[in-house]
């Protein structure tokens, strides 16, 4: 069963959009979009957390999922509003969202709600702005380091 | 049956100083001998050899590990280790705040001490020795334990978690293992029916098979676990690889002697080879018939008897060939872990070295 | 949350054993690195523990990161290329790979044969190179020094062989979009013919020094074992997962490049000792695909096709049309994957990189409970992270 | 007695693969070292090695490319003239930034600039490792005429 099709049977309003590729779920449904994906498509593991800036108003959130036999990638997408992105946590459920949304967290802002651990991880807790973002402002200096040229 | 060549050495200094000033030789005059004998044997043949210890590790390791080693300071890069004794020397003493300064400063003293002063009981040759004592195998022993106590002083006041666990590693270690290292060497002292060192050299004196190793053949059974044993809780007494836990350079960093730099780690350093040295020593002592040849031309009788050069040539043969295994199996072996370590003491060791000290007896009565 | 000197602890499924306390005794705070031999790079990791015994640790990374992802979104397609090599510095190859099987497949890209089966021996070597050193580097781990140097011996060789066609010894800046930069000469095959020999040659001595020792059996058998279960949940991938007898080789099952042409084993866990998914495991499992790459290079060789080595209508100023992608390959540590989008514009609009090992040391927060401070190192070292990959 | 059995059988494993390991370290003490001394044997360095770069000044019309593609900025050109004619004064390359990917040698019209086999520089300060190859006592810049005394292989791509 594809994902597309699966999601559609068991969680038809949560469905925004919906291609061969990638499936589009409201953000707040996402626990539940991921765990339809494990139970009935098979997905043990999710390969990996993207974030997406997409200025003016959107941020996207992609969760690549990843099933062994056979082996394919199933494609989860949500849009948040960039002034207030949040997207609850799947971290309870697959370990590996634990950094891989702490990772976005840092990156670009994304705020999970729910997430156990929601901290920095790659920049320094006192770092200022999120780097993927794509207005986002190098800093002039940090601690004392001159970091423009 | 000792010989009358064989008076140890600082006896003779004793009554040639005597004589020199028209005195009987007393206490005071043996006193003066022995640390005269002593102080010219650390600082002639000690040192030397600690580092030419350092130079032969290095350069065998090299050589293990398909490289070269040492090439660069002096021919064949000799001098290496004397270029390295100058650059500890000349670095910085670094005390870092927060450390226990007395017992900080103190601590390699005791090391060096403890690890250096077991070479007076040492029998290089006929009547080469500092200090024949009756309890010779004893005083090493215990020296072994003093060692432990300069670690933990190290350990403890370095202020460092990582110096402090070293230590505590090594006091479970060294003191587990003295247990086996005294049972091992309660085995030759049993057959020769002596504790000192130089009884037990001269007891195994004539040709090979009176070697305690393999006393005309029977006494193998008992003699060969010993050795074995004796030369594996060696090796953990002396913080060699594969025990070499205290300093596990891959999980402590440096372990007991991380915060310490400059001549002070040199006394660190310095004193592993020591004790390498000496532990061989006494092994080739107990077992491997000390400085007699193995043909028994310097047993009672035999071409060179007494010739101190002849036994110290045989003394050295030994000592550097258990010196040079000691190396060959660090540079084999991964590290053991910690409670592997005592297991391999108390359930491996320990049983072998009781079921050896039982046979040695046994065939002490038959014998 | 619990806190040590400043550091929150991330609380895992798996709670911190509970000791007999009959002796009052007190709790432990380890810095384990940045600076620390085993380590591998800039990892710290605290520990809280009871004696020798870990009773929690939180890696914390980020000590490398540079922030490869807006490196690659500002500056053109070319220009970033040879960026992605300073990831995983160990396999650069196989991240340049990365990044651009995605690229090309969200440009529709076509790919000469030849360039394929040349990017396949490249990567391959460089797999060889990476896992040998991933050994040695446990051996060392382990207190065993002189079999990394003899791994390192041949390391040095396959270096010297991927030197000669890209002109770099670890960063190699060889695969390009469409193709790769320079063909191979009929003497390089065989000396690479050799190599795969010589290697082949070594893998007795390695295991009988060190795979097989007693000692080292014991020091890793049974040790850290991370079960199917867990390396799924934690999205562990590459040996660590192959090792705990999931049979997922991305070469296989999804296969790019050419892989399916041809024919190499997956090994999988349990092997000849140990316990599925153990220390000792991922290790032989990293001697075991080295033998298969070696397969693979040989036939490589042998039916390299001719034809160019680049697609010529990748041009300097290419750019790719608008779209998307995600792809993963297999790189030494694990899948690399590139979440791939295109606006059209000169630079790549978004590319994430996936590090395996940053998916990979997010298990030791909860797999290193319970564990000796020597079962961790061992942890540590069978998990076989790249900082510069797992910081990015 | 099963136990009995495995203890004696551990102590013999143990004995056994010790022995096996030192069978393979020893010998190695009596076989050729594999390392090279290095500033007396120099490895063989292939035609291919992307070391410091090789500049053929005369060659050079200051066209900027490979200044352009440079992912870190790293080459700094300055020329007098126009077009065909002109001539280059400074042609700096930062060292401390330089990434050795080979990027500047691909867009070059008239196949000036290469990379060499020269792979060590080292310096006391930074400025040490910032080179200018239109300084022609630079031991890497050819003038006209001047024959290149190694092999390079070129990295042009058009």
């Amino acid at each position: 069963m594809t994902p597309a099709e699966a999601l559609r049977a068991a969680m038809p309003d949560a469905v925004e959009e919906a291609s061969d590729a990638f499936v589009r779920v409201k953000a707040e449904k996402i626990v539940e979009a991921a765990r339809v994906l494990r139970e009935k498509c098979g997905a043990e593991m999710l390969h990996q957390i993207s974030g997406v800036d997409r200025p003016p108003d959107k941020m996207e959130v992609v969760y690549h999922f990843a099933r062994l036999k056979p082996a394919e990638f199933l494609c989860l997408k949500v849009s948040v509003p960039r002034s207030n992105p949040v997207v609850p946590t799947l971290a309870h459920e697959w370990a590996s969202a634990n950094w891989g949304e702490r990772e976005t967290l840092d990156l670009l802002g994304v705020t999970f709600s729910g997430h156990p651990h929601p901290y920095r991880i790659l920049l320094p807790e006192d770092w200022e702005g999120h780097p993927l973002r794509k207005d986002y402002a190098y800093p002039v200096e940090y601690h004392g380091v001159d970091c423009v040229e | 049956m000792i010989l009358a060549e064989t008076t140890p050495l600082s006896h003779q200094l004793a009554a040639w100083l005597a004589g020199l000033l028209g005195m009987q030789p007393n206490w005071l005059f043996s006193a003066v001998g022995a640390l005269v004998v002593a102080t010219v044997i650390l600082l002639l043949v000690v040192t030397p050899v600690g580092l030419g210890g350092v130079y032969l590790e290095r350069k065998l390791a090299g050589r293990m590990q398909n490289r070269r080693g040492p090439n660069r300071v002096g021919p064949y890069g000799l001098l290496q280790s004397l270029a390295d004794g100058v650059k500890l020397l000349a670095k910085e003493d670094i005390l870092q705040r927060g450390v226990d300064s007395m017992l900080f400063r103190f601590a390699p003293y005791i090391v060096f001490m403890a690890a250096f002063a077991g070479f007076v009981v040492l029998p290089f040759a006929p009547g080469v020795i500092a200090a024949d004592l009756d309890v010779g195998l004893f005083y090493f022993l215990a020296l072994i334990a003093l060692e432990t106590v300069g670690i933990v002083m190290a350990g403890w006041s370095s202020n460092n978690k990582w110096s402090l666990l070293g230590a505590m590693r090594e006091v479970a270690q060294v003191v587990s293992y003295e247990l086996p290292l005294g049972l091992a060497a309660m085995c030759p002292a049993l057959a020769a029916g002596s504790l000192s060192l130089v009884a037990i050299t001269d007891y195994q004196a004539g040709p090979v098979w009176n070697w305690l190793i393999f006393r005309h053949g029977y006494w193998a059974i008992a003699m060969v676990p010993a050795f074995l044993l004796f030369y594996t809780a060696g090796l953990a007494a002396a913080k060699r690889a594969p025990f070499d836990l205290p300093e596990a350079e891959s999980e402590l960093t440096a372990g007991f002697h991380t915060e310490y730099s400059g001549m002070r780690f040199g006394m660190f350093f310095l004193p592993e080879y020591a004790m390498m040295l000496s532990l061989s020593a006494v092994a080739s002592v107990l077992f491997l018939g000390g400085y007699h040849d193995p043909l028994g031309l310097s047993a009672p009788g035999g071409a060179f008897e007494g010739a101190w050069g002849w036994g110290l040539l045989w003394f050295f043969l030994k000592t550097t060939f258990l010196f040079l295994s000691q190396i060959a199996l660090r540079w084999t072996l991964p590290r053991i872990r910690i409670d592997q370590v005592m297991y391999l003491c108390y359930k491996v060791l320990l049983p072998i070295g009781m079921g050896s000290l039982v046979l040695s007896a046994l065939l002490r009565l038959i014998r | 949350m619990t806190t040590i000197q400043g550091v929150r602890l991330d609380e895992g499924e798996r709670a911190a054993p509970a000791l007999p306390r009959d002796i009052l005794t007190e709790e432990l705070v380890f810095n384990m690195g940045p600076q620390h031999p085993s380590t591998h790079g800039v990892l710290r990791v605290v520990l809280r523990t009871d004696g020798e015994v870990v009773l929690d640790s939180q890696p914390l990374i980020g000590n490398l990161h540079r922030c490869c992802e807006k490196i690659l979104e500002s500056l053109t397609y070319i220009q970033g290329l040879p960026y992605v090599d300073r990831m995983d510095y160990l396999g650069a190859l196989n991240m340049e790979l990365g990044l651009v099987l995605s690229v090309e497949k969200a440009a529709a890209v076509e790919v000469p044969k030849r360039a394929q089966y040349l990017r396949v021996i490249l990567c391959e070597i460089n797999r060889v190179i990476s896992h040998l050193f991933a050994a040695g580097q446990f051996g060392l781990d382990m207190g065993a020094f002189t079999p990394f140097l003899y791994m390192f011996r041949e390391r040095e060789e396959g270096l010297t062989l991927l030197n000669e066609v890209t002109g770099g010894r670890l960063l190699y800046h060889y695969i390009r979009y469409g193709g790769v930069t320079r063909d191979v000469s009929d003497d390089w095959k065989r000396k690479c013919i050799a190599w795969c020999d010589q290697v082949a040659a070594h893998m007795d001595e390695y295991n009988n020094l060190l795979t097989y020792n007693h000692i080292f059996l014991n020091r890793t058998v049974g040790v850290a074992i991370i079960d199917r279960e867990t390396a799924l949940r934690y999205a562990a991938t590459g040996p660590i997962l192959r090792a705990a007898g999931v049979p997922r080789d991305l070469r296989k099952d999804m296969p790019y490049s050419s892989y399916e042409d041809f024919d190499f084993k997956v090994p999988v866990g349990p092997h000849d000792k140990g316990v599925v998914g153990d220390s000792w495991n991922r290790h032989r499992q990293r001697l075991l695909e080295i033998e298969e790459s070696l397969k693979i290079i040989r036939q490589a060789i042998a039916k390299l096709p001719a034809g160019d080595v680049a697609n010529p209508k990748v041009t300097r100023g290419w750019k790719a049309p608008e779209g998307e992608a995600y792809v993963a390959s297999e790189a030494p540590r694990g899948e690399i994957s590139c979440y791939f989008i295109s606006d059209g514009g000169k630079a790549p609009y978004r590319a994430r990189m996936r590090g395996p090992s940053f998916y990979n040391i997010s298990l030791l927060s909860e797999m290193s409970r319970g564990l000796l401070i020597g079962d961790l190192i061992a942890l540590m070292g069978s998990i076989d992270i790249t900082l510069g990959e797992c910081d990015r | 007695m099963k136990a009995l059995a495995l203890w004696a059988n551990r102590v013999w494993m143990g004995l056994k693969t010790t022995w096996i390991g030192l069978t393979i370290t020893v010998p190695y003490i009596f076989r050729r070292p594999y390392t090279l001394q290095y500033p007396e044997e120099v490895p063989e360095i292939p035609p291919s090695e992307r070391g410091l770069h090789v500049f053929e000044i005369d060659k050079c019309i200051a066209c900027d490319q490979c200044s352009k593609i440079c992912p870190v900025d790293c080459i700094v050109i300055e020329a007098e003239g126009k077009g065909k004619t002109a001539r280059i004064r400074t042609f700096e390359i930062d060292y401390t930034k330089c990434l050795f990917c080979a990027l500047c040698c691909e867009p070059c019209p008239t196949e000036c600039i290469h990379m060499g086999p020269q792979f060590d520089l080292v310096g006391y300060t930074r400025d040490e490792v910032i080179i200018d190859y239109a300084d022609r006592e630079n031991p890497r810049c050819f003038s006209e005429g001047e024959k290149i005394p190694y092999e390079i292989v070129s990295f042009a791509r058009k």
